[in-house]
């Protein structure tokens, strides 16, 4: 039996006024348990709390009532009050008298009662309360990137810069990420190399920061402030410590006829490859699917001519583990892919590119050397059509039902450049909506259409025919009222963009939550939008939603600043309140698991005792306490009731039930 | 269903720590007046509502039970009401099913900022209760208290 | 189909592809068939039974046994081949310690219809395709078999058998069912008729627990209604609320899990129609949330543990048509 | 009538966010009056009356070309089918059926414009 103790507050006259605060505590001393009972003006001042302490010790108190304002307000206070002296924090329950009682009702009598009953609801309560200890678990010092695109940089950095380790882990043989593709960025103009490769090669010279290009990530154990993840190191058959990149091999190599993935397969590149010149780290990677010495065994052409002897043929897949206390997510975007869509003929005229494309068309550094030519017969294009919104705001399976956000900016800044360099070329614009809240934005489309002379149509293209050499767009002008049919030179589909294909299984690793889209979820769409719901996961740039730079950038570094703040504790304070299995109910059919929202629930198989010595080995629910929010969405949805929630227990739910209806 | 003089229905309403326990407070701080029939029971989220606490309300003699949570989106725990939707829809249609009334079992979505709607469905669930007199088809016999 | 089945059993025991075989036996009648494990050539050859009968579904059984030493073979009709994937889905039956034999199903038997239909004094029911002969202490009838099909074959979901490592007889497919026409004809009464209609139905309870222990849905290690600490143990009835409390609860823990087998109302003494309330939770399930079949797959996410961010409102309940309580 | 529309065609014209890709696809443009987003536009305004009387939704060709490439899935050509349909009601038992096929058949018909009017004046 507890002894519990009951504090009636008057909060001035803000309970006083409506409840016969004498009165409650003499009916509530009456209760099973309670030892003793009293009411004061104000519990909450330094007098009253003393007040509660003075008792605690007097009447070797066990268990704490104090009717009172909301919980919400001052169970933090109360419980520190009972804490110093002596009580368990979760021996105090609170019975709420003002908020839902004395400040909703006029009648005296109407008010006491009420409040009578509330207090013996939480005097059930207390009874079945158990002391409850937050468990401590360190933090690992190091945080985790999955991705290397601008997002990741930007993370990875700001965290290294406030003095932790980071490593970041890119699948392609260099960082950068799709940025390095771009060519000029909006709204400014300025090359995004410029901006993007210092940045690069700070990562790669920051001492906190170590880079595992051409890597994947394996696995994840754990839970926050305590992950261990295996990173698969993919063969590149060349010596990394070696390799210092001269490129010699890259010239030398025969097998010439390998699509260029960082020009989107625009031109050819060679089996051994360095993506681009600025690449990070400079080191060359050979592709095995082309190399005619790891095919056939015959070649050795890169072997002979490397100085550094770094080429090692017989090279294969490492694994590393390594311990984290935080990962950030930023795995970025991909335009999708527009085979689906005949009526823009992509797949029949090379003519008709993607914005991406476009980009490397445009870019000094891409297969046209910076003049934009057509790519079926390299002639000049006279006329240039931009269709937007390809792929994106569809309800049906071939596209995407939200709005890619950044093509409308892009399609701006790309018509305007054309217009820009070569003013003989008629640029028309197809679009929906012209979509341009950020800052500068506005104006930029408005230069595109007013000082650059960008023909902006309202309107969608309805079909491109590729007709001797040329490509036919019908298209509608709905403003103007007419159908429209235009000659082009070359067509520029701004597709959709959708998450990177490695983010759901990276999700399921991580049991980070996505949307229907493969978008990772933000553990609050407004107040938290740089964390997953899965404690220790943060989130960075496109793999939550369609961002611009700017935005990602900004992103990437609010996630850092969480990481930040998480790395810089020693061990973080657990949820006393979490869910806990009784292994003898449990009988291991993962419904609690399913829809646990935290991943905070494994599986274990033990051993228990059968009948006649025997024992049996049954798969039994296992609760990580540091991973638990101490929802109870898995309480209810055993079957057997072997989940309860400490703190808030089904018999103690039950038991203010039965108080309240008494 | 004949209405008993004097009937004081007992109604508890399960609500949410995070957003409909704050709703009822609000409504408390803007002094807006609902039945004091209506005893709240905080739980952390709509999804630890058991359907067995439900049960044992009727048992125990309320006359009609409530249940408050975040609206659908903007769970604290972001999954937790969609499942409680589920299990208090199917839970519901069973007892209606088994001809309990309707009208004592109800859920609904509260904001921290809807005090007044907190208020408003206080007022308005008491007011049908009221109309369907006491819990006659859900009791206890042994829990009745005239 | 005895036979087949018989030397199915021999076959496997004697090649050691198993130790044990899962079957029926004769029970107090020759209609009473009850579920048995044979561990020999000569308990197979002298007790093992499969007959119209033989109603029984063994999958609930397998949680145990597929946890013991050696590998246990199964017959598990169409029915019963969904308890059994769906146990598996959560992990309760070991997968690599049974062997599956499916059987086909023409539908099984009721002795409740048979003698509703005035044989009393039943000594033996011989099946000849769609007749039955029956012969009683006062001679020998012939009824349809089609009239004395369990409720449950009567309106049979699926003759498909959703797993199994080899089949006798030939797979079958889901059926087109009218099995939710008494459930939609309770809907349409009025609350007070529906409150009589169970009143009636489940003041009869015994609380004999048959209908839990043949559910191979309630396979918890412990019921909570033996458990002290859940706040609802109960071993016997005190009351209307008590028995509401009981089919209630039970039909909650076993939504989105009951694959509709109908054992419960098979089993039970008192002819309670307990497979109502499971086939309510189907039918509104299937109604708000798209058709499921517990036990159909190995994947689908059961309707209880998921959602989707546009569910209806549970004040569809109210919503709906029907007389307001 | 807005809603007899809605019924017959199953189609809900707010779903349409007006980008015209509908028009832009049609091969009967020139001969309209009324263009593929405009039906939609004008069911959704209840300017029922208006499209009846028009000459256009006879030139339709059916050949769901607007359908194919909505992103919507509005569907205007449904819509379209659904305003001749209702014109046909009204103007009373002006119907084809399968037995009148066989004497209307011309060698130098073209399959599609078979099908094309059976779907037109079936119903």
């Amino acid at each position: 039996m507890q002894r519990i103790g009951v504090f009636v507050c008057w909060c001035g006259s803000n309970i006083a006024a409506t409840v016969d605060v004498e009165k409650v505590s003499q009916v509530l001393a009456q209760e099973p348990g309670v030892v003793f009972s009293t009411n004061y003006q104000y519990m909450c001042s330094q007098a009253g709390q003393e007040m509660i302490q003075e008792s605690i010790h007097k009447y070797q108190l066990t268990g704490v009532v104090i009717c009172s304002c909301s919980p919400r307000m001052h169970e933090a206070t109360f419980r520190k009050t009972c804490e110093k002296a002596g009580l368990n924090a979760h021996m105090v329950e609170i019975a709420n008298i003002r908020e839902q009682c004395s400040w909703i009702h006029k009648d005296m009598a109407t008010g006491t009662e009420k409040a009578v009953i509330l207090g013996r609801a939480a005097i059930a309560k207390v009874h079945l309360n158990a002391p409850l200890t937050a468990g401590q678990s360190p933090v690992k010092k190091r945080a985790l990137v999955i991705g290397g695109g601008i997002a990741g940089i930007q993370t990875a950095l700001d965290i290294a810069d406030a003095g932790f380790d980071v490593d970041i882990v890119e699948k392609q043989p260099t960082i950068g990420g799709k940025m390095t593709q771009i060519d000029k960025t909006f709204p400014t103009l300025d090359c995004a190399a410029c901006i993007l490769t210092p940045k690069m090669v700070d990562a790669a010279q920051h001492e906190k920061i170590h880079i595992y290009s051409y890597a994947e990530v394996e696995k994840v154990k754990g839970f926050v402030g305590n992950f261990q993840v295996t990173i698969k190191k993919k063969a590149r058959y060349v010596d990394e410590t070696k390799c210092t990149g001269c490129g010699l091999c890259t010239e030398k190599c025969p097998q010439k006829k390998v699509p260029n993935a960082f020009n989107l397969g625009l031109d050819n590149r060679r089996a051994i490859y360095i993506p681009f010149a600025q690449a990070v780290p400079k080191i060359a990677t050979i592709d095995a699917d082309y190399c005619t010495m790891l095919k056939s065994g015959k070649c050795g052409v890169c072997s002979k001519v490397c100085t550094a002897g770094a080429i090692d043929y017989k090279q294969t897949d490492t694994y590393i583990e390594e311990e984290y206390g935080a990962i950030v997510v930023a795995t970025g975007f991909n335009p999708i892919k527009l085979d689906k869509y005949d009526e823009f003929a992509y797949s029949q005229s090379p003519d008709v590119v993607t914005s991406l494309e476009f980009e490397r068309l445009m870019n000094a550094a891409g297969p046209t050397g910076g003049t934009l030519l057509r790519p079926s017969d390299g002639a000049h294009p006279h006329t240039i059509v931009f269709v937007q919104c390809v792929g994106s705001r569809c309800d049906d399976e071939k596209g995407k039902p939200y709005c890619s956000k950044i093509c409308c900016m892009y399609t701006a800044k790309h018509a305007m450049l054309c217009r820009e360099k070569y003013p003989d070329t008629d640029v028309y614009v197809f679009y929906i909506d012209v979509r341009t809240p950020g800052k500068n934005f506005d104006e930029f489309y408005r230069r595109a259409v007013e000082e650059y002379g960008v023909h902006y149509i309202k309107g969608m293209v309805g079909k491109v025919v590729p007709q001797d050499g040329k490509l036919k767009v019908q298209a509608s002008d709905l403003l103007g009222g007419s159908q429209l049919h235009i000659e082009a030179d070359m067509v520029v589909l701004a597709a959709a963009i959708e998450p990177d294909e490695t983010a759901r299984p990276l999700a399921t690793m991580l049991t980070a939550s996505m949307d229907t889209n493969d978008f990772f979820t933000e553990a609050h769409p407004k107040l938290r939008p740089v964390e997953s719901p899965t404690a220790g996961i943060f989130l960075s740039g496109a793999c939550q939603g369609p961002k611009d730079i700017p935005e990602t950038v900004a992103q990437a570094s609010a996630a850092a600043a969480k990481v930040i703040g998480l790395l810089c504790k020693d061990s973080l304070t657990c949820n006393p309140c979490t869910a806990q299995p009784d292994e003898l109910m449990c009988n291991g059919c993962s419904s609690c698991e399913k829809v646990c929202p935290y991943g905070a629930i494994t599986y274990a198989d033990k051993e228990f005792r059968g009948p006649n010595r025997t024992t049996l080995l049954r798969r039994v629910a296992q609760v990580n306490p540091a991973v638990c929010q101490g929802c109870g969405a898995c309480t209810v949805a055993c079957p057997s009731g072997a989940m309860d929630l400490k703190g808030f227990s089904n018999q103690q739910i039950m038991a203010e039930v039965d108080a309240i209806c008494r | 269903m004949s209405v008993t003089e004097n009937f004081k229905p007992t109604i508890v309403a399960f609500c949410c720590n995070w957003c409909s326990y704050a709703g009822a407070d609000l409504s408390g701080t803007n002094r807006l007046q609902y039945p004091a029939n209506v005893k709240i029971i905080r739980i952390p989220c709509s999804c630890r509502l058991n359907p067995m606490f439900v049960l044992r309300a009727f048992q125990k003699g309320a006359d009609g039970v409530i249940l408050c949570g975040c609206h659908p989106g903007d769970c604290h725990y972001t999954t937790g009401n969609y499942y409680a939707r589920r299990r208090m829809t199917l839970l519901f249609s069973l007892l209606d099913f088994m001809g309990i009334e309707r009208g004592r079992t109800r859920v609904e979505w509260v904001s921290a900022a809807e005090g007044a709607k907190f208020a408003a469905t206080m007022n308005e669930f008491t007011e049908t209760i009221m109309k369907l007199g006491p819990n006659r088809r859900l009791e206890d016999l042994r829990c009745r208290k005239d | 189909m005895q036979k087949r089945l018989k030397e199915k059993a021999l076959e496997l025991l004697s090649n050691c592809t198993v130790t044990r075989v899962l079957g029926w036996k004769t029970g107090e009648f020759f209609y009473d068939l009850t579920p048995a494990v044979f561990e020999t050539a000569e308990e197979v050859e002298k007790e093992f039974v499969y007959s119209g009968f033989s109603g029984a579904n063994l999958s609930k059984y397998l949680i145990q046994e597929s946890r013991k030493q050696g590998k246990v073979a199964v017959f598990l009709k169409p029915c019963d081949s969904y308890s059994f994937q769906q146990l598996l889905k959560e992990h309760r039956i070991l997968r690599e310690n049974v062997y599956v034999v499916g059987i086909s199903c023409n539908g099984l038997l009721d002795m409740e219809k048979i003698r509703a239909q005035g044989c009393e004094g039943v000594t033996a029911v011989t099946e000849d395709g769609d007749t039955l002969t029956v012969d009683t202490l006062y001679g020998t009838t012939k009824l349809s078999r089609n009239d004395c099909l369990l409720e449950r074959c009567a309106v049979c979901k699926s003759k498909k058998i959703v797993a199994f490592d080899e089949l006798i007889g030939e797979q079958g497919e889901e059926l087109e069912s009218n099995r939710f026409d008494r459930v939609a004809e309770l809907e349409a009464m009025t609350p007070e008729e529906r409150f009589a209609f169970w009143r009636e139905e489940l003041s009869r309870c015994i609380r004999c627990n048959a209908c839990r222990n043949v559910c191979p849905a309630c396979s918890c290690e412990k019921c909570v209604f033996d458990n002290e600490k859940s706040g609802v143990r109960n071993k016997a009835i005190a009351d209307s609320f008590e028995e509401n409390l009981f089919h209630i609860i039970r039909a909650f823990h076993v939504a989105g899990r009951c694959t509709d087998c109908g054992e419960c109302s098979r089993v039970c003494p008192q002819n309670i129609p307990l497979h109502l309330l499971n086939r309510k939770f189907i039918k509104d399930i299937n109604e708000f949330y798209g058709v499921y079949q517990a036990g159909a797959d190995m994947d689908t996410k059961s309707p209880l543990t998921d959602f989707t961010l546009d569910d209806c409102e549970p004040s569809i309940v109210h919503e709906r048509g029907g007389v307001q309580g | 009538m807005m809603e007899t529309i809605r019924r017959i065609s199953g189609v809900n014209p707010r779903k349409c966010m007006k980008c015209g890709k509908c028009t832009a696809s049609c091969p009967a443009y020139d001969e309209m009056e009324f263009h593929p987003h405009q039906f939609v536009d004008m069911v959704e305004t209840g300017r029922i009356e208006e499209l009846m009387q028009s000459k256009g939704i006879y030139t339709c060709l059916s050949c769901f070309a607007c359908v194919e490439r909505c992103p919507r899935s509005v569907e205007p050509a449904k819509l379209i089918e659904a305003v001749r349909l209702a014109v046909l009601r009204q103007q009373n038992e002006n119907h084809l059926t399968a037995n009148d096929i066989a004497e209307k058949l011309d060698p130098e018909l073209p399959q599609q414009a078979i099908t094309s009017a059976f779907r037109k004046y079936r119903k």
